[in-house]
């Protein structure tokens, strides 16, 4: 019985399908559903940064993430505090937690606007001219420089708000994505299934949205999600130096900061627990990365 | 008057510093229904002529006409609506195929450029009728390309040709980086769909044996230049332009008892950056004793019926040794 | 199969029940399923099938050459008697490029891009022994002009670049034969090269294997370069030896129905055009009967469906694997 | 070879033309950044009077092209970059006398950063799916993953708290040892000069964590380059031809590595430019004092002269490396023209 409805399931896309309702969108999300079945690292990356981003709204913590409780400073992680507490007598443990809601949504803020201007610029400088050589020449240079260290100038220079930390890490990542959109275009546009499209009468606009533009999505959602973890490390970069996000708001950066005084001296938890949280949310980043790539058989094996 | 007609084409690309002059003054003439097969070795400028033949470049002299259309200097709009009427087979089926789409999707997407007022369940019919007639199965209507073998895949690419009825398809080496026995089941489908559909081919070949089961003309190309024409026994029985013979003669016949005379060239093609004078096969022909050869190029004349070569030489006279 | 791989003499290349497996964690690919055949000295051998049929895994494991995953599972390649199935490497490297000259299909691909000609054939001389910078030139000069190459000097003060395809497959040549080696393996020497080229390689690989007396395996895909080039010819499909014997016989009497089919593709004026059907079966799981069981027309005995048939002798020094004999009578 | 010397010709053009974006993207930071940068620095609190002084004094009260001609006057006439807002020295003093600190510990954690990267990426492309490319990778993951501050930290808790092979991250030298003579200005190099081994040991003690977390950070990059240009590379057609022609094994990865020169010796350059800037964290954590740790000192002060300076010198640094790049890469390989 078992084995019948096994070679009925097996038969049964050989048969003629009906035509598919669900659209283009369902049909890519069912195929990212199958991918993710197929890619364990795909699942497990997506599966981590879902449930930090909803443990730091809903879980309930143990302890006030920004209210410290001035009695018991630089305790060793025990059966109240499980991580343990800072100098100012902060729960480690709900901190860590907590900084999920501002790190994590500013992360995928700025990933996201530069993905949203990066694609339509990364297209537009896709024609051969020489005018978008030169552009691209000065973008380079651009990128060549240390975009990190003029993300904190910015950050400094403009004050430290919500959106313009977003934005600098916008900044920061756009030129990758208009190189990466570019470059991807350019060889897409010499393919022979663009021709082909041209050939059949379909017109400029048709061939970038349905041919062009679909065909680099992969690889940007790949680079996207290496970018969410670069942002990350700009986040938390921005905090330890005291730009960024500043206590009592929880923030990893803001974190490691306040317990690097204290790590020489041996108070390790202060700095590692929200240091390990950094990097769970970078390696999952990557892991999604990573099964992308191979997903739309990008990687290099 | 003639289905495609190109007259005095030319066209130079700029790489870099360097101009590389493709195609140097074509006229060709493919009537409704009949097959024109365009024979060279790369650089010959041969794919640069199909793809001017149905305007995917712009020449940069001379005209097009495809069905008393003008395509030189046509607005891009009108261009797009002529390509219900001609269109392409790629020699690479795989890639000539949108790795992103159906199967279905992708044979269905002339109809929806160039007949928007079908309902999507006409357009299906039509799309499954059309994977009918170059016997693909239907069944396949949801795969993508990659799940095809090769054979399959260029059988939608010639599904996606023919799904709009056009009149004149350029065939780009069409099985060339097919097996032997899938090549022959392109070549059988493409001739039956010429016979249903009174289809004109520009079959773009470097392989002789093909030419010569599938063409009904040849025109052989040189260095940008269409050297020789005429009636396909005329052209490959009786070739009177010198590289024309050499080339018919490297050809290797399968059949181990036949061994034709090898006629060896010198040296390797001139460079399409720099043209050299004279008769452009001049440096490779083994024929040369006109005085005229060094300094002219000569233009095509008529050595038989419909047969015309571009030599002053005579094939067939002895060889002129080196 | 074991009567075609013992000829009475000793031959210079013996393979014997040779069987190649690409193993990845999801699948295994049964490349080549017990290929055997002999070359004998200064014969030319072609090896000719489809896309997938095994000829390249076939090569490499000759070669010693096989790319990961791949491996040979079973079966041995005697070079003048030695085995080179399990040699330990530095040996096998002694024998590549000395006894065994390579010439694969991509010439520009070959040569390496950054290194002058000059230097490349240094490290071949060099890897084999020891010479003089001099000597080495002096002999590199003397390859170069032995494969038609008009400016020698040039050449190989060069780099791969600057060559035409033509140009960049005589050196590839000069590379593989400086050596002298006893056997030439070419892995499709002309695919992508122009016609009238394709035949002034072809006529001087030939050219050079006759002179000094070698042997060559020729692989190729194309009926036409077996029918000119080879004195007997391999047809393989679906990773096996379906049929061997003197070119002339085997392509004007094929005895394999695959053979046969693989003829009437070849397209002639006027002769209407046959197509294969059924597709190759997909080497993942080997089927117990015939492996050309499925698109063979001729099936009739009932050993076909259930036993693999073996190569037997149809005609002298012309073997075919099939159970029954083609010309008897069937549908 | 005439092409090439074009193309270098070419490149020497663009210089004007960049350094001339340099500038402006310098002076741009801080004049077209939406917000006043007066009314940061004098807080939330200031009055009205206090905020227009400290407009006067950074000059921008003025308008915008008044201002833009003055700093590109001042620049050129002067070669100044202007004094700092709260030190009032010259700025460009500030930079050359950090610039030697933080280009020590560039060099050397590029140095290791290259070596164990490519060490990395040659095992991993060479023994591919056997144990030392799991290996490998799991090695990259971990240290791409870890942020170079945090990793800092961790380093500093191990070996010196627990471990104790370092000592205090308190800077170039220990806080009671003399500094030896100002010679070069970079600390190993001129204890070298004064032959004082024991200070040299000392140098190298406190210079251990910082160039090895610079290094783990940043080999990631090298790793994975190598790997995936190393796997093509041995898997190509040339590479199989000069295993088929007899050559050894170390002469064919030999081959591979040639390929992967150009794209490894690329992102040395990239990185190196890079660096100046993106060490700063780790010059901050170690107290390494370099150009850096200034940087971010004036990006926490809202010095903007300084910050202005610091982004200008970077981006000509910058600027100089990519041409230096160039040259270089066209003179690795052959094929490289630029039409």
């Amino acid at each position: 019985m078992s084995r019948a409805r096994l070679v009925l399931a097996r038969a049964l896309p050989q048969r003629a399908t009906e035509p598919s309702e669900g659209g283009r969108a369902g049909r890519a999300l069912r195929a990212l559903g199958k991918g993710a079945l197929t890619h364990k690292g795909l699942t497990i990356g997506f599966v981590v940064i879902l449930l930090i981003l909803l443990a730091g709204f809903f879980a309930p913590l143990p302890h006030d993430p920004i209210q410290p409780n001035p009695e018991s400073t630089l305790q060793s992680p025990d059966g109240e505090f499980w991580f343990g507490t800072d100098r100012f007598g902060f729960d480690v443990f709900s901190r860590v937690f907590a900084s999920a809601r501002l790190d994590l949504p500013i992360a995928l803020a700025g990933t996201l606007l530069s993905i949203a201007v990066g694609i339509p610029l990364g297209l537009a400088a896709s024609n051969k001219s020489r005018w978008s050589e030169r552009i691209m020449r000065g973008l380079d240079m651009f990128q060549s420089f240390p975009l990190l260290v003029l993300a904190f100038a910015i950050v400094a220079l403009t004050g430290n708000t919500l959106q313009n930390i977003i934005f600098a890490i916008a900044l920061v990542n756009v030129p990758r994505f208009i190189r990466l959109v570019r470059s991807e275009a350019l060889v897409l546009r010499e393919s022979r299934f663009i021709e082909a499209a041209t050939a059949i009468g379909a017109s400029r606009t048709r061939v970038m949205l349905r041919h062009v533009m679909p065909n680099t999505m992969g690889i940007v959602l790949a680079q996207a999600s290496l970018a969410a973890a670069h942002a990350i490390i700009v986040i938390a970069g921005l905090s330890f130096l005291g730009i960024g996000i500043t206590p009592p708001d929880a923030s990893w950066g803001v974190m490691i900061r306040v317990g690097s005084q204290n790590i020489a001296t041996g108070q390790w938890w202060v700095s590692f627990f929200p240091g390990a949280m950094v990097f769970v949310t970078i390696v999952a980043f990557n892991m999604v990365a990573d099964g992308v790539t191979r997903l739309i058989g990008r990687a290099e094996d | 008057m003639a289905l495609v007609t190109l007259s005095e084409v030319r066209k130079t690309f700029r790489r870099g510093r360097s101009e590389v002059h493709a195609v140097n003054g074509v006229d060709l003439h493919i009537e409704a229904g009949e097959t024109l097969a365009l024979i060279g070795e790369s650089g010959s400028g041969k794919s640069t002529v199909g793809r001017l033949a149905l305007g995917l470049i712009q020449p940069d002299e001379g005209h097009v006409t495809v069905d008393g259309m003008q395509l030189d200097g046509l607005d891009r709009k009108t261009l797009q609506a002529a390509r219900q009427n001609m269109t392409i087979v790629f020699q690479e089926p795989f890639q000539s195929l949108d790795p992103l789409m159906s199967v279905g999707r992708i044979i269905e997407e002339p109809l929806v450029i160039h007949e928007p007022s079908l309902t999507p369940a006409e357009r299906r019919e039509r799309v499954t009728d059309t994977m009918q007639r170059v016997i693909l199965d239907p069944g396949l209507y949801e795969r993508r390309p990659r799940e095809l073998s090769g054979g399959q895949q260029q059988r939608v690419g010639v599904a996606r040709a023919i799904v709009t009825g056009p009149k004149f398809v350029v065939l780009d080496e069409p099985t060339s980086s097919l097996d032997l026995s899938v090549q022959a089941g392109i070549l059988e489908l493409l001739a039956n769909l010429q016979r249903d559909l009174g289809l004109a081919y520009l079959f773009i070949s470097h392989d002789i044996g093909t030419v010569d089961y599938f063409s009904d003309r040849v025109a052989v190309m040189y260095l940008g230049q269409v050297v020789e024409t005429g009636p396909k026994a005329a052209v490959l029985d009786t070739p009177r332009h010198p590289y024309t013979e050499a080339l018919l003669s490297a050809a290797l016949p399968a059949d181990p008892t036949e061994q034709p005379p090898h006629i060896a060239l010198t040296g390797d093609i001139p460079s399409p950056t720099q043209l050299p004078e004279g008769c452009f096969f001049y440096s490779r022909c083994n024929y040369r004793g006109d005085p005229r050869c060094a300094t002219e190029n000569p233009p095509l004349r008529q050595v038989g019926p419909n047969h015309w070569a571009a030599t002053f030489c005579d094939v067939g006279s002895t060889p002129v040794s080196l | 199969m074991t009567a075609a791989a013992a000829p009475p003499t000793a031959s210079l290349l013996e393979v014997t029940d040779l069987r190649v497996q690409f193993r990845s964690r999801r699948r295994t690919v049964h490349a080549v399923n017990g290929v055997s055949f002999a070359i004998d000295e200064g014969e030319t051998v072609g090896l000719v099938g489809e896309t997938g049929c095994g000829k390249s895994a076939t090569v490499r494991a000759i070669i010693g050459l096989l790319k990961s995953p791949g491996r040979v599972t079973a079966g041995s390649v005697r070079l003048e008697g030695t085995d080179l199935v399990g040699l330990h490497p530095r040996q096998l490297r002694q024998i590549r490029g000395a006894s065994i000259g390579f010439v694969p299909q991509n010439p520009f691909g070959a040569l390496n891009p950054v290194l002058r000609i000059e230097r490349q054939f240094r490290n071949v001389i060099r890897a084999h022994g020891r010479g003089r910078r001099a000597e080495i030139r002096s002999t590199a000069l003397d390859m170069l002009d032995a494969v038609g190459i008009a400016d020698p000097e040039r050449v190989l003060r060069g780099y791969a670049h600057e060559l035409s395809g033509g140009m960049a497959q005589r050196v590839v040549i000069a590379l593989a034969m400086v050596l002298n080696p006893r056997l030439v393996v070419a892995d499709e020497p002309t695919t992508g090269l122009d016609l009238t080229i394709q035949r002034q390689i072809l006529d001087l690989i030939r050219d050079l294997a006759e002179t000094e007396g070698r042997s060559m395996l020729l692989v190729t895909h194309d009926v036409g370069v077996v029918a000119q080039y080879c004195s007997r010819v391999l047809v393989m499909y679906a990773g096996q030896v379906v049929e061997a014997g003197p070119v002339r016989r085997v392509l004007t009497e094929p005895a394999h129905p695959y053979t046969e089919a693989l003829l009437a593709a070849v397209p002639r004026r006027g002769e209407r055009l046959v197509g294969a059907q059924g597709t190759v079966p997909t080497l993942l799981e080997l089927p117990p009967g015939c492996f050309y069981y499925d698109r063979c027309q001729y099936r009739s005995d009932p050993r076909c469906a259930t036993e693999a048939p073996s190569l037997r002798e149809v005609g002298p020094g012309h073997w075919a694997a099939v159970h029954y004999d083609k010309g008897a009578g069937s549908t | 070879m005439r092409y090439r010397t074009g193309a270098i010709a070419k490149r020497l053009l663009f210089i004007p033309v960049a350094v001339f974006i340099v500038i402006t993207l310098a002076f741009g930071l801080v004049n077209l950044t939406p917000g006043d940068p007066a009314l940061v620095i004098a807080g939330d609190l200031a009055s009205d009077e206090h905020v227009a002084e400290i407009r006067a004094e950074l000059g921008t009260d003025k308008p915008l092209p008044q201002r833009y001609a003055a700093y590109v006057r001042e620049l050129f006439t002067e070669r100044s970059l202007g004094t700092s807002f709260f030190t009032k020295r010259p700025i460009w003093d500030e930079i050359t006398q950090r610039f030697p600190d933080t280009l020590e510990l560039v060099v050397l954690g590029l140095l290791g950063a290259v070596l164990y990267g490519s060490l990395l990426g040659t095992l991993s492309s060479y023994f591919r799916r056997r144990w030392p490319d799991t290996l490998s990778r799991t090695s990259v993951t971990i240290t791409q993953s870890i942020p170079d501050f945090f990793m800092g930290l961790l380093l500093i808790y191990v070996i010196f708290y627990i471990i104790g092979w370092a000592p205090a991250p308190v800077g170039r030298i220990g806080l009671l040892d003399r500094p030896p003579d100002r010679v070069t200005g970079a600390v190993i190099l001129d204890t070298l000069i004064a032959r004082d081994w024991g200070l040299l040991k000392t140098a190298f003690h406190h210079a251990m964590l910082p160039v090895v977390t610079l290094a783990l950070f940043y080999s990631s990059h090298f790793a994975k380059t190598s790997r995936a240009v190393l796997s093509r590379a041995l898997n190509s057609d040339q590479v199989e031809f000069a295993r088929a022609c007899g050559l050894s094994e170390l002469r064919v990865v030999g081959y591979a590595f040639r390929e992967a020169r150009t794209p490894v010796v690329t992102y040395i350059g990239i990185l190196f430019a890079a660096l100046f800037g993106g060490a700063a964290i780790v010059e901050t954590v170690f107290a390494w004092g370099g150009l850096g740790q200034w940087a971010i000192d004036a990006m926490l002060k809202l010095d903007v002269p300084a910050i202005q300076g610091f982004i200008l010198v970077v981006g000509l640094l910058t600027l100089l490396v990519y041409l230096l790049l160039d040259l270089i890469v066209v003179a690795l390989d052959p094929r490289v023209s630029y039409e």
